[in-house]
């Protein structure tokens, strides 16, 4: 029961991590989903090309809280180039839980802030799902 | 007769009309409490359309054949019936529209853009749907006209001290809605027309919410306009109703050009046709007219004053079972002055877990911003829970949505 | 496969997919001829919508529940269905609307408003229909650019060497009829197109008459906008289509505002929803495109090349049976140049009469201008009778048309 | 069969009664039906408040002209007065026959045409049949 509120998923979204303010960020970006009004903000430190600190802002639903929390642990140390190709089935895999079209919608917010901000633009489309 | 009137209506034979409760939602009967998105269909609306398809379709005016003046007859039968369930003084106030958006669009591109100049005021209110705002910004922005926002109160009414410091000689028109889709607010209609006329302006009511849920008089209200959609009480989509008084829209200029609302078209002009087709360009969606026309044989036959009354005792219900959920908190006004909408916070509990966690229970309610996004900055939320009613709600449906909710607030706390 | 491909279309057998044929008209079988203002719909297609209303119904979009989840799916799977049947690159280049008319109205108003200006041209033809006529008078009258028109020869084609003359740097946009609902021509689209584009204009098409009846591939046109109405291809009323290239969506500034076409609404302003929900206001008819889905389903399964192919063969045959009428005059193009549509005068007898004595004999044909005054205009006709075919049509329908029209000529000349 | 087509209602399409030109009168009117193209012009001499001679001329479908002929017949010899009541009822009555609403706005455009030339308004709505 309630397979949406798996135990990772919750601990994430009560015990977030890498949450909070960063001082001088080499990279931010904010976005909302209009329709629900999560925010997210992700704010980076980069080196030579490598993600070397990641902070992350936002409020909304469990969903895209914790995939913004996961996310955030496995995008430090990273090269931004590795950011690149991550699409729909990372976030999938971190969550480990199937979506609806309109849940997946908020699962990918973080994504699309965090590639937005590692790459200043994003292929248009990309984070909807029903292309 | 009164005898008949004074009885109540029971919702557990009603829900009987209604196909879609027959099945099982995971597992459980559905709980369906989104009626203010859009309601349910009984059986006979369902029908209406089904045999037309089948029966009598064929496109309707000007054909010269049995088919199409039977369909004829039935669009224009439909129009009569809707114009008899608002009180309208004839059935060519009534103009047959997508919705509700498109009705408040039309009077918005058509008197708006005819009448509407620089130091011009639109009116609002705080409590409006996107519906009943995005038209009229639009509009100001192409004519030079200023909008201006009637504030509410804390509890979700409106402001009156305000209105009537914002109503003024410059006020071309006041559009409000007559029930709040995210309050439950029930506005005093005719009070605000009176208001609005007494400063030379229109008053424009959206009646999406009301329409269903309670009676409606244009005429008592004085209302100058009036938009509402079938969707939302028991009809089809794909059609909705702009009333208007019908000396207004015969000075309105058209809206879309096309077949059927024009007169005569020549190389050099065109005229038009006399209303409401002026404002009916194209194949009308006359199938789903029909439709809305069994809708409203269906309230009538069930008396919008039970329907009322239904409804006000289950928010009376829902209200106190409601706050036994620990960190609950409604928006809006209390229950003996609102419809059957609650949207309540629970925590700080984001609503779209708490819709989903509902809909595993089989219970469906709405969670966002219900495209009401100022009033919830208003409130200085981002979304809420909305849990709505019509006819077929049951106080079980009520004790199951509270021990959902219970859940809900257990799972999140623990 | 190539042998199920070249196996032709059976009108006996197909006509049983659609239960309006199982009753009597007048007592006699009907014999339904008025194709190119609305076509029958098949079983699977009144069945699609009428199992969604009973089992899958909700508000679309937004909703955190399965009901809605499911309805929105169904929406959005009706939108793959049509793109993939018009050779749409994407699914965002669909936009719901109510029908032909609004499509191409929604062109002007957006477009149009946004473009054009006092010195630019819009060039439409003398063979279209008033829906593709009045918006662009209206939006011309609006912006001050001027309406030109291309002729028609007598044989009913485009004048191709006026079209050249026409066809200038001040033209903004050719937008001309793929297939004339009156003379029936089947214009030269990819042509016209590659006309327009060489000048810099923009091409629309209004392809309410060829998308029902012929292949369409949006990508060889490269038409910049298409117009259709689901009611004319076998779907239900209330939804038609709007095809148009991406790029130039989401360069158009919105048409209507309300619920669902915004991103964001705050007091001061909004900002819109990605495309093609830019363009759909407050609550589409959603369940009405889940029935030109199943309408978009059933004619793939035949096969549009059939179906051009079965109406072809029944329009030669109803070409020479027809003139077996003394005084009976078709207007338009020979058999092998035009669509199963045949506008006719019988001597001096009024299209009225002629319509209502075939009525009584249960056959439907149309009488009058069909929306489109120039092009009788332009053959000094009030009117004409018009019989047009689809796919449930036989050799027997023809007959008794015939026949019918004999009687007719018999009464008036007697 | 074709009770349409009674007997009566062909005889005066096929010899329309006080059809033609006049000269000098001193009430004329025209108007269409622009759904289906029929017109009607109705001319008028008027003595002392009385029809002294009536013109038509037009053309249409055998309704409608057959409507203008019977009622060009009626209304010679009338005081302008008495038009003034004649209403579906009466041209339902000169035809003869049941009349679906769309035919029946081809049977009263000659009536509207006849009392606005009478008249120089008409109540609005008067001639539809749908109200
Ligand atoms: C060529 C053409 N364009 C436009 C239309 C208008 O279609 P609708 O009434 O569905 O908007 C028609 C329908 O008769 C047509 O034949
Ligand atoms: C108060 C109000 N106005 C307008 C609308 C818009 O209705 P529609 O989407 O049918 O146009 C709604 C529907 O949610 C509403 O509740």
């Amino acid at each position: 029961m309630y397979d949406l509120y798996a135990e990772e998923i919750l601990d994430h979204y009560k015990f977030p991590r890498n949450k909070g303010p960063m001082d001088n960020p080499d990279r931010v970006y904010h976005d909302r989903n209009p329709f629900c009004g999560d925010e997210v903000t992700f704010m980076l430190k980069v080196r030579d090309g490598v993600v070397e600190d990641v902070k992350w802002e936002g409020r909304g639903c469990t969903i895209s809280m914790a995939s913004a929390s996961m996310l955030s642990e496995e995008v430090k140390g990273q090269p931004l180039e590795a950011l690149r190709n991550w699409g729909k089935e990372k976030v999938l895999e971190l969550l480990g839980i199937p979506l609806s079209p309109t849940r997946l919608k908020c699962a990918l917010l973080p994504l699309k802030v965090l590639q937005v901000a590692a790459w200043g633009t994003r292929e248009e489309g990309e984070v909807t799902s029903n292309d | 007769m009164k005898l008949a009137e004074s009885v109540s209506l029971d919702p557990y034979r009603l829900r009987e009309d209604f196909p879609i409760f027959s099945q099982k939602m995971h597992g459980k009967p559905l709980v369906y409490l989104d009626n203010t998105a859009s309601a349910q269909k009984p059986r006979t609306v369902i029908e209406a359309m089904d045999t037309m398809y089948r029966e009598v379709y064929a496109n309707v005016h000007r054909g010269i054949y049995e088919l199409s003046e039977r369909a004829t007859q039935m669009y224009e039968d439909a129009r009569r019936k809707v114009a008899h369930f608002i009180h309208a003084r004839s059935r060519r106030e009534i103009v047959f529209v997508r919705n509700t958006t498109e009705a408040i669009n039309l009077v918005a591109y058509t008197w708006g853009l005819a009448n509407l100049r620089p130091g011009d005021e639109v009116l609002i209110t705080e409590m409006e749907h996107h519906s009943n705002i995005v038209p009229w910004q639009l509009i100001c922005q192409r004519t030079g006209a200023t909008l201006r926002w009637v504030p509410i109160t804390e509890d979700g009414h409106l402001n009156m001290e305000a209105l009537d410091s914002l109503l003024g000689e410059h006020t071309r028109i006041f559009a409000f809605t007559a029930m709040s889709n995210v309050l439950g607010t029930i506005n005093p209609v005719a009070e605000l027309v009176r208001r609005a006329h007494a400063v030379g302006a229109l008053a424009l009511v959206d009646g999406a919410q009301s329409v269903p849920h309670l009676p409606t008089d244009v005429q008592a209200w004085d209302a100058d306009f009036v938009a509402f959609s079938s969707h939302k009480m028991l009809g089809p989509t794909g059609i909705g109703v702009l009333y208007a008084k019908r000396h207004l829209l015969e000075g309105m200029p058209p809206f879309m050009g096309g077949g059927e609302m024009i007169r005569e078209v020549t190389m050099t002009h065109a005229t038009w046709n006399e209303v409401p087709y002026k404002f009916e360009a194209g194949t009308p969606a006359f199938v789903e007219a029909v439709g809305l026309g069994a809708a409203v044989d269906y309230l009538s036959g069930l008396g919008m004053d039970r329907v009322h009354e239904l409804e006000q005792a289950l928010v009376d219900y829902a209200y106190e079972r409601l706050h036994t959920v620990e960190g609950l908190r409604i928006i809006g006004p209390g229950p003996k002055e609102r419809g059957g909408v609650l949207s309540f916070t629970l925590d700080d509990v984001h609503p779209h877990d708490v819709a989903a966690i509902l809909d595993q229970e089989g219970i469906a309610v709405r969670a966002g911003h219900h495209c009401a996004q100022p009033i919830h900055d208003r409130y200085d939320l981002v979304a809420t829970t909305r849990a709505s009613f019509y006819i077929y709600n049951t106080r079980e449906d009520v004790d199951r949505l509270t021990a959902a909710l219970h859940r809900v607030a257990h799972l999140f706390r623990g």
